[in-house]
């Protein structure tokens, strides 16, 4: 979010990508450069951003960087929040949709599934925030409502 | 105790049973096993009881009651605290009610609102009401599961999925209560009529009665649509009446079976004495006159000291007006998105020109109905009327006398306009047997077992200590008074359940189920599994919960 | 210094649990615990070795505590226990659990023991 | 919103479905009936979909808390005693007494609270549930004012507000959330989104951290929710003239808002627990907050507010119907002759008064949640404790009589926090031939006859 903050903001497309926001996003996980995005170069005005963004993306830049969400069992309490939330889980699952308990087997697609009094991540590739549909995903409900804070979404 | 012997004869009694035909012929009546048999199997260990001059008939079933429900006991809540309803319904347990009904010479009832997802707790409370015997009706007026069926009139869907959920809550029929009448929960407005489409859904309430009908009697279920008619109590439900009456003319259904002992009627209309709120009801009773496929109940008022309320009709609790302001209190019940029950209490009063209506609607319809099979006694208990006023309420429909001297200090208002005055009609004790004992059975599609005295039906017998054909009902109403008062014998099942003042209440009911007549397995299987989606998609629980697990023996299966 | 009690339930600190696994030394462990603010832990000049002891006109024990910053001023937070029953009572008919006047000091004791609180209830 | 082309494409390493059952845990009143078992002949393998609570109710089976065999309290230590022995002492202890109490019932079946009923009817004794001191008393007060209650399907599909006044449920009920505030219903497809949440509490709880933008967090001042209903219950008629300097620590604009969603929402849930069941001043918040409920619902131009009381035992509610529909009362039932008899006193005040002299203890640990004053009346009076498990009670009981575990070891019924009934399976078969609580309690009210 913070990378957002120091970029154009004017979704001028130029980079390839639709909107800033898609940009941040790809930058943040190291798929694109930060030379990309022209008008940061170009306009003199965006100058001050553009030192700011080389800062703070200084040492990680180029690295390709991973997905992953953290659960921390200790904290977890078994509530099964995630698994209602999380957008992908209630696509493919009716139940999750009035918070059940998903079938067993799990759908491949989903997410979260909740064992033995506590939360655990089955798969990460359908995350939305890797697999998107036309639209760039900021998402982080999961890690939003989880109420013991015990959820955390990070790019290592 | 001594009661129970294998084999009992009742010597010599009159017998009424309006279903054979018989009005007050000597006859010995033989039952073995409980029930009524043309010859005992061997002689040992036979009990006799001598009904000379006394009268013997089936045993009374009531067709529409509140007696085991979740609203029931909210009422019993509301009533904790409140002396005149301890002091008249002795906090109206289960154990009361089984009593009450027994020394009135009842031995099946119907409970006749259960939501699907509450009725475990009819269930659980059923096993636990001594002696009667029991059904219960799923009310189903606003059951979104089926609501995409009854948008496009899939019969077949519907009856198979209403088979399999009578099955599975052992339900024995449905109701439909105000159809889709919740669909705008969230505005504190009504729809006019039930001729109006819904705001979310692309059908009327009316869409929603005939398409029951129709999965109904497609699955041949012992008992027709128990309909609910909207705004009952005021002026409005006339109109829906009116638009129900219209729809239900239109249809013709062709019955293989027509023999007297099946049902006649598409559609039962529940306490029908609630409905011409302008005491006009010649409409109704021509209608009925002239078609045979709609029968009604009439709640009858005993103008008891309190009465609780236990509805689901939104309209009549925003109608509802307590102009003294002491039964205020109304618990207000939202069931699973099944519907919302509404409890309170309230005083019928001879003084009050509507509860006078009410009163006298029940009478109008009763003596002016033609064909007294299409009329079935109720008192829609405890919401219109105790039971313990049955001797009263038979008094005004046997004769004109007793009619009379209750009609003294009514409303003045209601005096000038009432032609119950100076109608000289009475039924005789043959039509009121009808109207309590055999046209009930027969409505609820019961003549197998109940209503009637035939060799093979179950021997639910009163005996009354009194010889009808000697008596003239119109005068002398204090003797019959008297002898329903008191009635001498109630036996349920070969067992004596009243003997004298001695009610005995160590036996157990059955509980009455059907689940219709399956075509096709394989579909009925496609249907549930969809329905159950989306129970899974907006229910708090599976559509298995719905399942109720109850002991073999206290089942009975109709059909 | 005088504060307000307030028993809550804990999925961490519940006795449920805590009888379940049987185990008195995690359940003095676990239930005989308070939750304060840090300004009162400051205010009452306590340092983390410490214990409080408990007191009202009912009863009195002694507990560990933690701080937590969510925890208002002036309000102790305490799992419901038997601990912090010795501090609730009746009133009217009615059970009071919340907001129960209580002393709290500072104390170097250790905190009371499950047995010492049995006894104390078991006087045939 | 659903593709179907998605739908039923499992994975085949998983195991066969027929090993799994779905059962409902009686860990809390919120009965979840979606936990999934896999079972591995007879021992339960996995457990999916419960809390941590849930959880810890099947731990219970092995763990070594469990109670096995009937035990007698002989010079201050348990000993081993056989059924036949145990039962006929019971049964003694039962016909010694004349003033027996019957407390507890609410973590065993409608059946099992039918028949200590009927043992209660029998012995005219007094029974009565944990209710009276939680759930039991919304009850009282609706008696009298009247209430307007919804089930969770009516949360799920129509609720956009929720309101958890004095309730912890992230700690108490774990699961309540992500089943009616998380859950998409058929008037509120969106779930969360559309669904906003008000709390109200004293401290900043663990439910606070699933608060949104849209949603508003009330910290108020201790004892002060009748203060802050009773504001409420004044300005919900004239809007918005709110004084400017708030009302029990709330802000002037907080209380708008509040305000403006109690008047504009088309469905809004309020939950309470504990905190409101305590009398504050001279007023009852309780009482309180259901004639606020009932002037809402007469004001407001759209839309209904309603109630629901946030038990924590697993069939708490179901003693009062069960108690209702047998006795016509909701609790602390007084016997004699046989009958009920119109009663003002409550297990706490007999307690108080010693007014008793034998007590049975079903299902419940009353030692660990009374005051110290009442445990000790209670424990200088003999004691049948009927539990599966070891508790604070324990520890005092004269006799104990184990059981099996409901829901897991024996079948029953039982009624949700929201008055819905559900059915408790049986999945593994009891230790040691341990009877059921319905079992067990018949067998003694057959022995009393």
């Amino acid at each position: 979010m913070e990378l957002f903050q120091y970029l154009p903001q004017t979704n001028c497309k130029k980079c390839g990508k639709l909107t800033c926001m898609a940009f941040s996003l790809e930058l943040l996980k190291g798929n694109v450069n930060i030379e990309e995005c022209t008008p940061l170069l170009d306009e003199s005005k965006y100058q001050n951003k553009y030192s700011k963004l080389k800062e703070l993306l200084k040492g990680e830049e180029g690295q390709k960087r991973e997905l992953k969400i953290g659960i921390d069992i200790v904290k977890c309490d078994g509530c099964g929040i995630c698994v209602t939330i999380c957008p992908v889980n209630a696509r493919y699952c009716y139940s999750i949709l009035s918070g059940k308990v998903a079938d067993y087997p799990p759908d491949k697609h989903q997410l979260f599934m909740v064992k033995e009094g506590k939360c655990e991540l089955l798969s990460i590739e359908n995350c939305r925030r890797l697999v998107t549909e036309g639209k760039e995903r900021e998402c982080r409900v999961c890690e939003t409502y989880c109420p013991r804070v015990a959820i955390k979404i990070e790019y290592i | 105790m001594s009661n129970k012997s294998d084999r009992i004869i009742i010597k010599n009694g009159l017998i009424f049973d309006p279903l054979l035909k018989i009005k007050g012929e000597k006859k010995d009546i033989l039952i073995e096993k409980g029930i009524i048999v043309e010859k005992f199997s061997s002689n040992n260990n036979i009990k006799e009881i001598n009904a000379e001059n006394k009268t013997v008939i089936p045993a009374a079933i009531d067709i529409h009651t509140h007696i085991a429900s979740q609203q029931i006991n909210w009422v019993r809540l509301l009533g904790k605290e409140n002396k005149e309803f301890q002091k008249n319904w002795e906090g109206l347990t289960l154990r009361y009610i089984a009593r009450n009904y027994i020394s009135n010479g009842y031995t099946f009832i119907t409970e006749a609102n259960v939501y699907p997802s509450l009725s475990k707790q009819t269930i659980f409370n059923f096993i636990n009401l001594p002696v009667l015997d029991k059904a219960m009706l799923l009310n189903l007026g606003n059951f979104w599961p089926l609501e995409f069926e009854f948008e496009k009139g899939k019969i077949d869907e519907i009856s198979y999925f209403l088979s399999d959920l009578l099955s599975k809550c052992k339900g024995f029929g449905i109701k439909a209560y105000n159809p889709f009448e919740g669909e705008i929960w969230n505005l504190n407005t009504l729809r006019e009529n039930i001729k109006e489409k819904g705001k979310l859904y692309n059908f009327t309430a009316i869409d929603v009665y005939k398409h029951l009908i129709y999965s109904i009697e497609k699955l041949d279920l012992p008992h027709s649509i128990h309909c609910h008619i909207e705004g009952y109590e005021h002026i409005e439900a006339k109109d829906n009446l009116n638009i129900l009456l219209e729809e239900l003319a239109k249809i013709k259904i062709d019955r293989i079976d027509s023999s007297r002992f099946k049902r006649e009627q598409i559609c039962h209309l529940a306490h029908a004495n609630s409905l011409n709120m302008d005491g006009d009801n010649t409409d109704l009773i021509k209608f009925l006159n002239n078609n045979k496929n709609v029968d009604l109940d009439l709640a009858f008022i005993g103008f008891d000291e309190i009465n609780p309320i236990i509805t689901s009709d939104r309209r009549f609790i925003t109608n509802y007006k307590d102009s003294s302001g002491k039964f205020n209190k109304i618990i207000i019940n939202s069931n699973e998105s099944e519907g919302d029950s509404y409890t309170g209490f309230r005083k019928f009063s001879k003084s009050n020109y509507n509860d006078c209506i009410l009163w006298s609607n029940s009478i109008d319809l009763a003596l002016n109905i033609k064909n007294k099979w299409q009329v079935q006694f109720s008192l829609n208990f405890p919401h219109y009327s105790h039971v313990n006023k049955i001797p009263k309420i038979a008094s005004w429909l046997l004769s004109k006398e007793a009619r009379k001297i209750f009609m003294e200090d009514m409303d003045n208002k209601y005096l000038k306009i009432s032609s119950i005055f100076n109608n000289d009609n009475v039924l005789d004790f043959n039509d009121y047997i009808i109207i309590t004992r055999a046209s009930p059975a027969k409505s609820l599609g019961l003549t197998k077992y109940k209503g009637n005295l035939d060799v093979g039906t179950d021997a639910d017998i009163n005996i009354l200590d009194i010889d009808i054909t000697k008596i003239d009902s119109n005068r002398d109403f204090k003797s019959i008074e008297k002898a329903f008062e008191n009635i001498e014998y109630v036996i349920k099942n070969g067992n004596i359940v009243k003997k004298g003042d001695k009610i005995f209440l160590g036996y157990e009911g059955k509980i009455f189920w059907a689940e219709g007549k399956i075509y096709s397995q394989e579909d009925k299987l496609r249907v549930v599994s969809k329905k159950s989606e989306f129970y899974q998609k907006y229910y708090s629980y599976f559509y298995n919960m719905l399942e109720n697990n109850v002991n073999k023996d206290f089942l009975k299966k109709i059909i | 210094m005088e504060m307000i009690l307030n028993t809550i339930r804990l999925i961490d600190y519940d006795q449920n649990k805590e009888w379940i696994h049987n185990d008195i030394e995690s359940m003095e462990d676990n239930l005989a615990i308070g939750f304060i603010n840090p300004m009162d832990f400051k205010e009452m000049y306590l340092v983390p070795s410490l214990k409080l002891r408990i007191s009202n006109k009912y009863g009195d024990i002694i507990i560990k505590f933690k701080q937590g910053k969510d925890i208002p001023r002036g309000i102790i937070l305490m799992p419901i226990s038997m601990w912090s029953n010795q501090l609730s009572y009746v009133e009217n008919k009615n059970i009071i659990y919340k907001n129960i006047k209580v002393q709290v000091e500072g104390t170097r004791d250790s905190p009371t023991k499950l047995i010492e609180l049995i006894n104390r209830i078991k006087k045939k | 919103m659903i593709n179907k082309k998605f739908l039923i494409k499992k994975n085949t390493e998983f195991k066969k479905m027929s090993d799994q059952i779905k059962i409902t845990c009686s860990g809390c009143s919120l009965l979840c009936d979606d936990i999934i078992i896999i079972k591995h002949e007879k021992d339960i393998e996995k457990i999916l979909g419960t809390c941590l609570k849930g959880k810890e109710k099947f731990n219970q089976i092995i763990s070594k808390n469990r109670i096995l065999n009937p035990l007698i309290r002989k010079n201050n230590s348990l000993e081993k005693i056989n059924w036949d022995i145990a039962l006929d002492k019971a049964v003694q202890m039962i016909n010694n007494s004349i003033k027996p109490v019957l407390y507890g019932l609410s973590n065993i079946s409608c059946e099992a609270q039918l028949n200590a009923i009927k043992i209660a009817r029998k012995i005219n004794g007094f029974i009565d549930s944990n209710s009276t001191i939680c759930q039991g008393q919304v009850l009282n007060f609706a008696s009298k004012i009247g209430i307007t209650t919804m089930t969770l399907t009516d949360i799920i599909n129509k609720s956009d507000v929720i309101i958890l006044w004095g309730v912890n449920v992230v700690e108490s009920i774990p699961r309540l959330l992500s089943k009616i505030l998380f859950s998409r219903g058929k008037f509120r497809i969106t779930g969360r989104e559309i669904k906003s949440l008000i709390i109200v509490d004293i401290y900043k709880t663990a439910s606070f951290n699933v608060l949104g933008t849209r949603d508003l967090a009330l910290i108020i001042k201790p004892d002060n929710d009748i203060e802050l209903i009773r504001f409420l219950k004044k300005y919900c008629r004239e809007e918005y003239k709110i004084p400017a300097g708030g009302n029990s620590g709330i802000d002037k604009q907080d209380l708008e808002r509040l305000i403006s969603i109690l008047l504009n929402s088309e469905h809004i849930s309020i939950l309470t627990g504990q905190a409101l069941i305590k009398p504050q001043g001279e007023g009852h918040p309780m009482k309180e907050l259901l004639e606020l409920i009932k002037i809402l619902n007469k004001y407001k131009k759209i839309g209904r507010v309603s109630l629901m009381m946030v038990g924590g035992h697993y069939n708490m509610v179901g003693f009062e119907h069960i108690a209702l529909a047998e006795t016509g009362k909701n609790q602390s039932i007084q016997f004699r002759n046989g009958k009920s008899v119109q009663t003002e006193e409550t297990i706490i005040s007999k307690l108080q008064n010693q007014d008793f002299d034998l007590s049975i203890i079903v299902g419940t640990d009353p030692i660990s949640h009374f005051p110290a004053a009442i445990s000790k009346n209670l424990s200088s009076k003999p004691m049948i404790l009927i539990d599966n498990k070891k508790s604070g009670t324990y520890l005092i009981a004269d006799l104990i009589l184990p059981t099996a575990i409901t829901g897991i070891e024996c079948e029953g019924l039982a009624f949700r926090l929201d008055h819905v009934p559900i059915k408790l399976k049986k999945i593994i078969d009891p230790p040691n031939n341990i009877l059921s609580d319905a079992k067990l309690l018949e067998n003694i009210l057959m022995k009393l006859e």
